[in-house]
């Protein structure tokens, strides 16, 4: 406070008045648009390629590490399938039971196992056990749980989320990546026989068409998971050369209608 | 269920005056039609009194008034409800009512995980968001043994230290404000936003900035963001000193704080009063100093004190911890390492069962966090310690003996934000 | 971490340790019981050598089992943290001596602290709930908290403040009670 | 309702019900209105000569209802610029723009608020004493504009010179604390009362000063009607009383400023302590006479010091030339040539700068924006012209011309004070009234009146 009487005010009043002529700071939003920094992360949005396409890819990680956990999605993943996430009552439920329950006591609804084929998921416990419920050891854990059930039920990827607590984003991700892990029972086996008189009548032709038409390789579950291609580990005694069978059964392939007989199986399998 | 006190005291003045002849009615909307003209505009809860202070703060002597100021009141701070009792314009007593604004976020964060609190806490100062974030991510580096990388500490240091002075620029804006005056408050806006839009550029947020990660920050320095600050730092100084000018010399803004709500050193120490309400008590007490927790030991800046301990001397304090928090970002920017800004983390975190207390110095200050772990992915007990919440706590000792027109500057002067209040 | 500091409290509070001094990173933990609790912080106060003279924080804990009283200090003295934990207290009426008898602070913090666990403060002045409306009927931040039957059960449901005439002090009783009803016509 | 039920179930009802409501409304008014115009006419050709007669008979009464009638409806297009000058020189003094969407440069934005008030919900809280609360208002506004009667616009054009035109003026302008304590009493509402206590306390302490800081005035010019006052200081700049009465001066501007409850003393609305003072619980039309009020008031100081100390309507300056325009009868040309005239020169102008305005703007401008331009470029210069012209030959265009100058400064005074300053607390203001106003205005009067006499002698 200044001691000449009045001279606090006056540098005020000079200022104000000096401001009066400035320019001014407001940003006359509809004819000026505001620059908005580039990392501003205010909006949320699908991203859309060149062609159109959605390039979400299912990967729940927004809904993972979405806090207050309201993204629900659902969508096709890279190979194709739909996946649905349900949402944060699912979450809470699948990802926090033990937590919920020893917190606050509260009565957890039971997991929402309802939504898929109903699997016993007590083996899963087992082999997370045997891994000592280590999240960094998940490939391993997925695929003896493909080896337990042929194919990795949705059910038991939420179970392993749910007791060894890791999201369900990373499981599902790090499923979706490796591609000899599936997700559907196989619905056909196709087993070509490699045996040398097969050999000798065209059945390693037959099996490249074979693994061309359904889209895999011998050993290898198809794109679509429905036809399993394999190789017949022995010659079936007096069955005729070439040899494929399906599901067990010989069937009457030549080398040259294998191709139409795979599309039709193939046709007939997506029914 | 703990026996509630004071509970079987006498009901004195609640006695609902039942118009004569009319059946007694439970329907409340009855109740308020025949409380009209009575006692309906008095603030006297219709319970018995709780404790002895509450029974003895809602019996009037004669002579005497309650005037409800808030919660919504044009110059409260968020819905912070008075209940100021007068005498005249006296005031003889205040009782604040809280809880307006309880989102109960403590409980929130202990059915979340680690990553989640992060900007569970953002809202409670929403003036100064990255504060609490730092708080809690110092509680939880200290629950699973992290280090930072030193270039992290150091954008924390730059962010931390620019929404300081943001936070006192609008402070100074709002105590003007409640004075009366209605120019310094948009200059302080103005400024902020500035400051805003340049947080915006680094963590791309204006105000709920989730940007402190554990074991770091979330992304680098990046050239928008270091070009704006730059542009603003070439001016800063002087604009600070522009917009305080309006005030600091003003006779009528002097008269007004001068002498006006004296919290002196004793009392505040009492009341455990932190950052720069304490400081303008007289009392040294900087988290940054007191405790370094990040690279402020490296860093060279003063703690501005003050004795009176005023409105005025808080005032004071802000304005100086402005030009000090200018300081300490230009040595930021003179010394920031290269490296990385975030330490090496799995990617679930479950830390070993322990407990952890993590406090930083936020404009208002010591803001602090305590969180329990108990081997699981979320905190067990998450407790914030929000600086407002004591110095709301003052109020009912700093007003008594002023006139009612000094409620709001005493309150405005001691920067209360009711979203830390609430919780 | 300040080692000194740790001998210095077996020196001053030896009677009132509840196992050893605790340390890690920048903290330094004693358990006390919850009746020693005015004595320690006296002696943590004056002592010449301790001074915590700042009250930093107090925090009520629900361990599941037991209810925590957590106070922690600030001393000019030392580079550490000081946290006290008055520990043993039971659920069903958790009490402890006020502190405000030395930091005045401690009020509106035990008000907080008794308002989410209901732990009841023998000797502050003003113990009344803060956050919660009054007529509240149990403590948020108890690990047995149901929240769906605690909307349920709260007689304040969706009825405001005037038009409440009944004290809390009944509700716990009938916690029906003042639960607003369809007007008498 | 019941008898109209009865007779729309009667006979005449069948008939009433084919009608539409237009064909209702007109069965209803046009007999009406038939009426009213056949009294009217009877009125005019029976009453109007005596009624003229009448008016001849005593035409000072007539002329002051004319003026009584100008200076009411004055008032509002006064307030709207006002309150439009606020609006716009706070925002640029807080670096805003402030109103520009409604109006250019948003000047209609005052006018919208107007109408906003005017079509609000105009309710009375529970609990207040209603009339006395719907009078309040009323009491400040009519308080507010009572007092331009005494101001002189210009020679000649002063609502009523009375010879004690000061004495008047303070007598009425003190009954305006008369409605804020009626508001701040009758709305059952502790912020109201405390306002309406703070204004009586403040008016009724800043009156004194106020009328004694006035009397150094008059006892130089020897007169209180404020006519004289101004003729007093004509002349040169330095005749003005603010060079001999400085102190007077500015005691006057600080108690009128508090008189007027504008920052830095707006004690009775304090928004941040009590919510709006006495107008807390006031809406719609009420709230806005108050608002108007107000800025009349704003007004009323401005022109009064300007009257007091500045010389009034009187130039700062000898004009030197000036030309009479008595020798052009405007009653010769008639009608119909005023009206060729103003047609020849508007639309003419019109074309011709729509023209230039197309030939300049090019594409952009359609024929219609161009001549509509046109045509607000025409008129303003056709204004400016006539207003020079007025300007230059008749003295009260002059005089009104200096007299909104120099008030209008004194309103920019204030915006400009309300934009900076905070505002000073209640018993501050007292204080201030009574230790330092007080004395000093008696100082001044003690000094005054020796020079006088030993001048005089």
């Amino acid at each position: 406070m200044s001691f000449v009487p009045g001279l606090g005010i006056a540098k005020g009043m000079a200022l104000t008045l000096r401001r009066f002529f400035e320019p001014k700071a407001t940003i006359q939003y509809p004819e000026t648009a505001p620059d908005i920094a580039v990392r501003f992360r205010g909006r949320l949005q699908l991203l859309y390629d060149e062609l159109g396409n959605l390039k979400c890819e299912t990967c729940f990680q927004c809904a993972q590490a979405c806090p207050v956990e309201c993204i629900d999605m659902g969508g096709f993943d890279t190979m194709g399938r739909f996946h649905v996430h349900w949402g944060a009552p699912e979450q809470y439920a699948e990802r926090r039971e033990k937590s919920a329950l020893r917190r606050s006591g509260r009565p957890v609804p039971d997991p929402a196992y309802s939504h898929f084929d109903p699997v016993d998921t007590a083996v899963v416990e087992g082999i997370l056990e045997k891994y000592d419920f280590d999240p960094r050891q998940m490939l391993a854990i997925l695929e003896s749980i493909q080896r337990t059930y042929g194919y990795l039920p949705v059910a038991a990827l939420k179970r392993v989320s749910q007791v060894s607590g890791a999201p369900y984003a990373l499981i599902y991700g790090t499923a979706t990546y490796y591609s000899h892990l599936r997700f559907e029972k196989p619905g056909h086996i196709v087993a070509v026989c490699l045996c040398t008189s097969c050999l000798v009548a065209g059945s390693s032709r037959i099996a490249g068409t074979l693994a061309r038409e359904l889209g895999t390789e011998v050993g290898r579950g198809s794109a679509a998971g429905r036809v399993d291609l394999k190789q017949l580990p022995s010659h079936v005694p007096g069955a005729t050369s070439p040899l494929v069978t399906l599901d067990g059964k010989p069937q009457p392939v030549t080398a040259t209608g294998v191709a139409a007989w795979a599309r039709a199986l193939a046709g007939r399998s997506l029914t | 269920m703990p026996p509630r006190r004071g509970a079987d005291r006498p009901t004195s003045t609640r006695e609902k005056p039942q118009a004569g002849g009319q059946p007694s009615t439970d329907d409340p909307r009855i109740i308020l039609d025949r409380q009209i003209g009575a006692d309906l505009f008095e603030p006297i809860p219709p319970y018995p009194p709780r404790t002895e202070r509450e029974g003895e703060f809602y019996t009037l002597a004669d002579g005497e008034m309650f005037l409800n100021v808030g919660p919504h009141h044009p110059a409260t701070h968020g819905v912070l409800r008075l209940v100021v009792k007068l005498s005249g314009e006296q005031i003889v007593d205040v009782d604040p009512v809280l809880g307006y604004l309880h989102r109960g976020v403590e409980k929130i964060c202990e059915n979340s995980d680690y990553y989640h609190v992060i900007d569970q806490v953002d809202p409670l100062e929403y003036i100064s968001s990255l504060f609490q974030e730092w708080a809690a991510v110092l509680s939880f580096e200290k629950l699973m043994d992290v280090t930072v990388p030193r270039r992290a500490e150091y954008i924390r240091v730059l962010s931390g230290e620019l929404l300081r002075i943001a936070s006192h620029t609008l402070y100074m804006g709002f105590l003007a404000l409640d004075l009366g005056g209605l120019t310094p408050i948009l200059y302080g806006f103005i400024e902020r936003d500035e400051i805003v839009e340049m947080l915006a550029a680094l963590t791309g947020a204006r105000m709920l900035f989730n940007y402190f990660r554990i074991g770091g920050v979330n992304g680098d320095l990046n050239h928008e963001f270091m070009s704006r600050l730059g542009d603003w730092m070439s001016r800063a100084a002087r604009q600070t000193e522009a917009s305080a000018g309006l005030l600091n010399e003003n006779e009528i803004f002097v008269r007004r704080t001068r002498g006006v709500g004296i919290l002196d050193r004793a009392t505040a120490l009492r009341f455990g009063v932190t950052g720069g309400n304490l400081r303008a008590a007289g009392v040294p007490f900087d988290v940054r100093r007191a405790h370094p927790y990040s690279v402020y030991p490296e860093l060279d800046f003063n703690v501005p004190t003050r004795t009176e301990g005023d409105s005025l001397a808080r005032y004071l304090i802000r304005v100086d911890e402005v030009r000090e928090s200018i300081k300490i970002i230009d040595q930021c920017l003179h010394n920031m390492p290269d490296g990385p800004v975030m330490a090496r983390l799995p990617r679930l975190l479950r830390p070993h069962p322990g407990r952890a207390w993590g406090a930083c110095e936020g404009p208002r200050g010591m803001m602090g966090v305590y969180s329990i772990s108990d081997g699981s992915d979320g905190p067990f007990r998450f407790r914030i310690h929000d600086p407002s919440f004591i110095n709301m706590e003052t109020v009912p000792t700093l007003l008594p003996g002023n006139l009612l027109a000094d409620t709001m500057a005493i309150v405005a002067s001691l920067d209360p934000v009711m979203g830390g209040i609430d919780k | 971490m300040d080692r000194t500091l740790e001998t210095r409290l077996e020196a001053r509070l030896a009677d009132h340790l509840r196992g050893p001094v605790y340390q890690r990173h920048d903290e330094t933990e004693i358990r006390i019981e919850a009746g020693s609790v005015p004595e320690v912080l006296r002696i943590l106060h004056d002592a010449v050598d301790l001074r915590f003279e700042i009250l930093a924080d107090l925090a009520g804990v629900d361990t599941g089992e037991v209810m925590q009283v957590v106070y922690h200090l600030w001393s000019p003295l030392t580079s550490d943290w000081l946290r006290i934990i008055a520990d043993g207290l039971s659920r069903d009426d958790p009490r402890v001596p006020s502190a405000t008898f030395l930091w005045i602070g401690a009020e509106w913090l035990e008000r907080e602290a008794y308002d989410m666990f209901g732990i009841v403060f023998e000797g502050n002045r003003d113990l009344r709930r803060i956050f919660m409306p009054p007529d509240y009927t149990s403590f948020p931040l108890r690990k047995d908290f149901l929240l769906p039957d605690d909307a349920a059960r709260s007689p304040g449901a969706g009825v405001r403040h005037v038009e409440r005439a009944c004290a809390p002090a009944a509700l716990a009783d009938d916690p029906t009670a003042g639960v607003r009803r369809a007007p008498a016509s | 309702m019941s008898s109209v039920g009865g007779f729309v179930r009667g006979f005449p009802g069948q008939f009433w019900r084919r009608l539409s409501l237009q064909e209702r409304l007109a069965l209803i008014f046009a007999p009406l209105a038939i009426g009213a115009g056949v009294v009217t006419v009877l009125a005019i050709v029976l009453l109007g000569p005596p009624f003229l007669d009448f008016l001849r008979a005593n035409l000072p009464l007539v002329r002051f209802a004319v003026a009584a009638t100008a200076i009411l409806l004055m008032t509002v297009p006064t307030a709207f610029v006002i309150i439009y000058l606020e609006l716009k020189v706070i925002a640029r003094m807080n670096l805003r723009v402030g109103p520009n969407r409604i109006g250019p440069w948003g000047s209609a934005m005052s006018v919208v608020h107007g109408l906003k008030v005017l079509s609000k919900e105009d309710f009375a809280p529970t609990g207040a004493d209603t009339t006395v609360f719907t009078l309040a208002p009323v009491v400040t506004y009519m308080a507010s504009v009572m007092t331009l009667l005494v101001i002189p616009f210009a020679p000649g054009l002063i609502g009523q010179d009375l010879n004690i035109g000061l004495l008047y003026f303070f007598a009425v302008g003190g009954l305006t604390v008369l409605g804020l304590l009626m508001a701040g009493w009758s709305s059952f509402n502790k912020y109201s009362l405390l306002g309406g206590l703070r204004s009586a306390a403040q008016i009724i302490s800043y009156e004194i000063p106020l009328t004694l800081s006035v009397v150094g005035v008059i006892l130089l010019a020897g007169t209180m009607s404020t006519n004289r006052i101004v003729l007093a200081q004509s002349g040169s700049l330095f005749d003005w009383f603010v060079f001999k009465q400085p102190l007077a001066a500015l005691v006057f501007f600080i108690a009128a400023t508090a008189e007027a409850n504008r920052t830095p003393f707006d004690m009775t609305e304090a928004d941040s302590e009590i919510v709006a003072g006495f107008a807390t619980e006031y809406s719609g039309m009420r709230f806005g006479f108050f608002f108007f009020a107000e800025y009349v008031n704003v007004f009323i100081v401005s022109a009064l010091a300007a009257t007091l100390f500045f010389g009034g309507w009187t130039a700062p300056f000898n004009w030197p030339l000036a030309y009479n325009l008595n020798w052009f009868n405007p009653w010769s040309l008639g009608f119909f040539g005023w009206a060729a005239i103003v047609l020849t020169v508007l639309v003419i102008g019109s074309e011709f700068f729509a023209v230039i305005v197309k030939l300049l703007g090019g594409r952009e401008w359609s024929a219609w924006d161009a001549m509509g331009l046109g045509f607000l470029i025409d008129l303003v210069l056709v204004v400016g012209v006539l207003g020079l012209a007025g300007f230059i030959a008749f003295d009260w265009v002059q005089g009104i011309f200096w007299f909104l100058v120099k008030t209008y400064a004194f309103v920019f005074t204030f915006v400009w004070m309300r934009a900076t300053l905070p505002r000073v607390r209640v018993d501050q203001l007292m204080g201030f009234a009574w230790k330092w106003l007080l004395p000093a205005s008696l100082l001044n009067l003690f000094v005054t009146a020796t020079a006088v006499v030993l001048l005089n002698r």
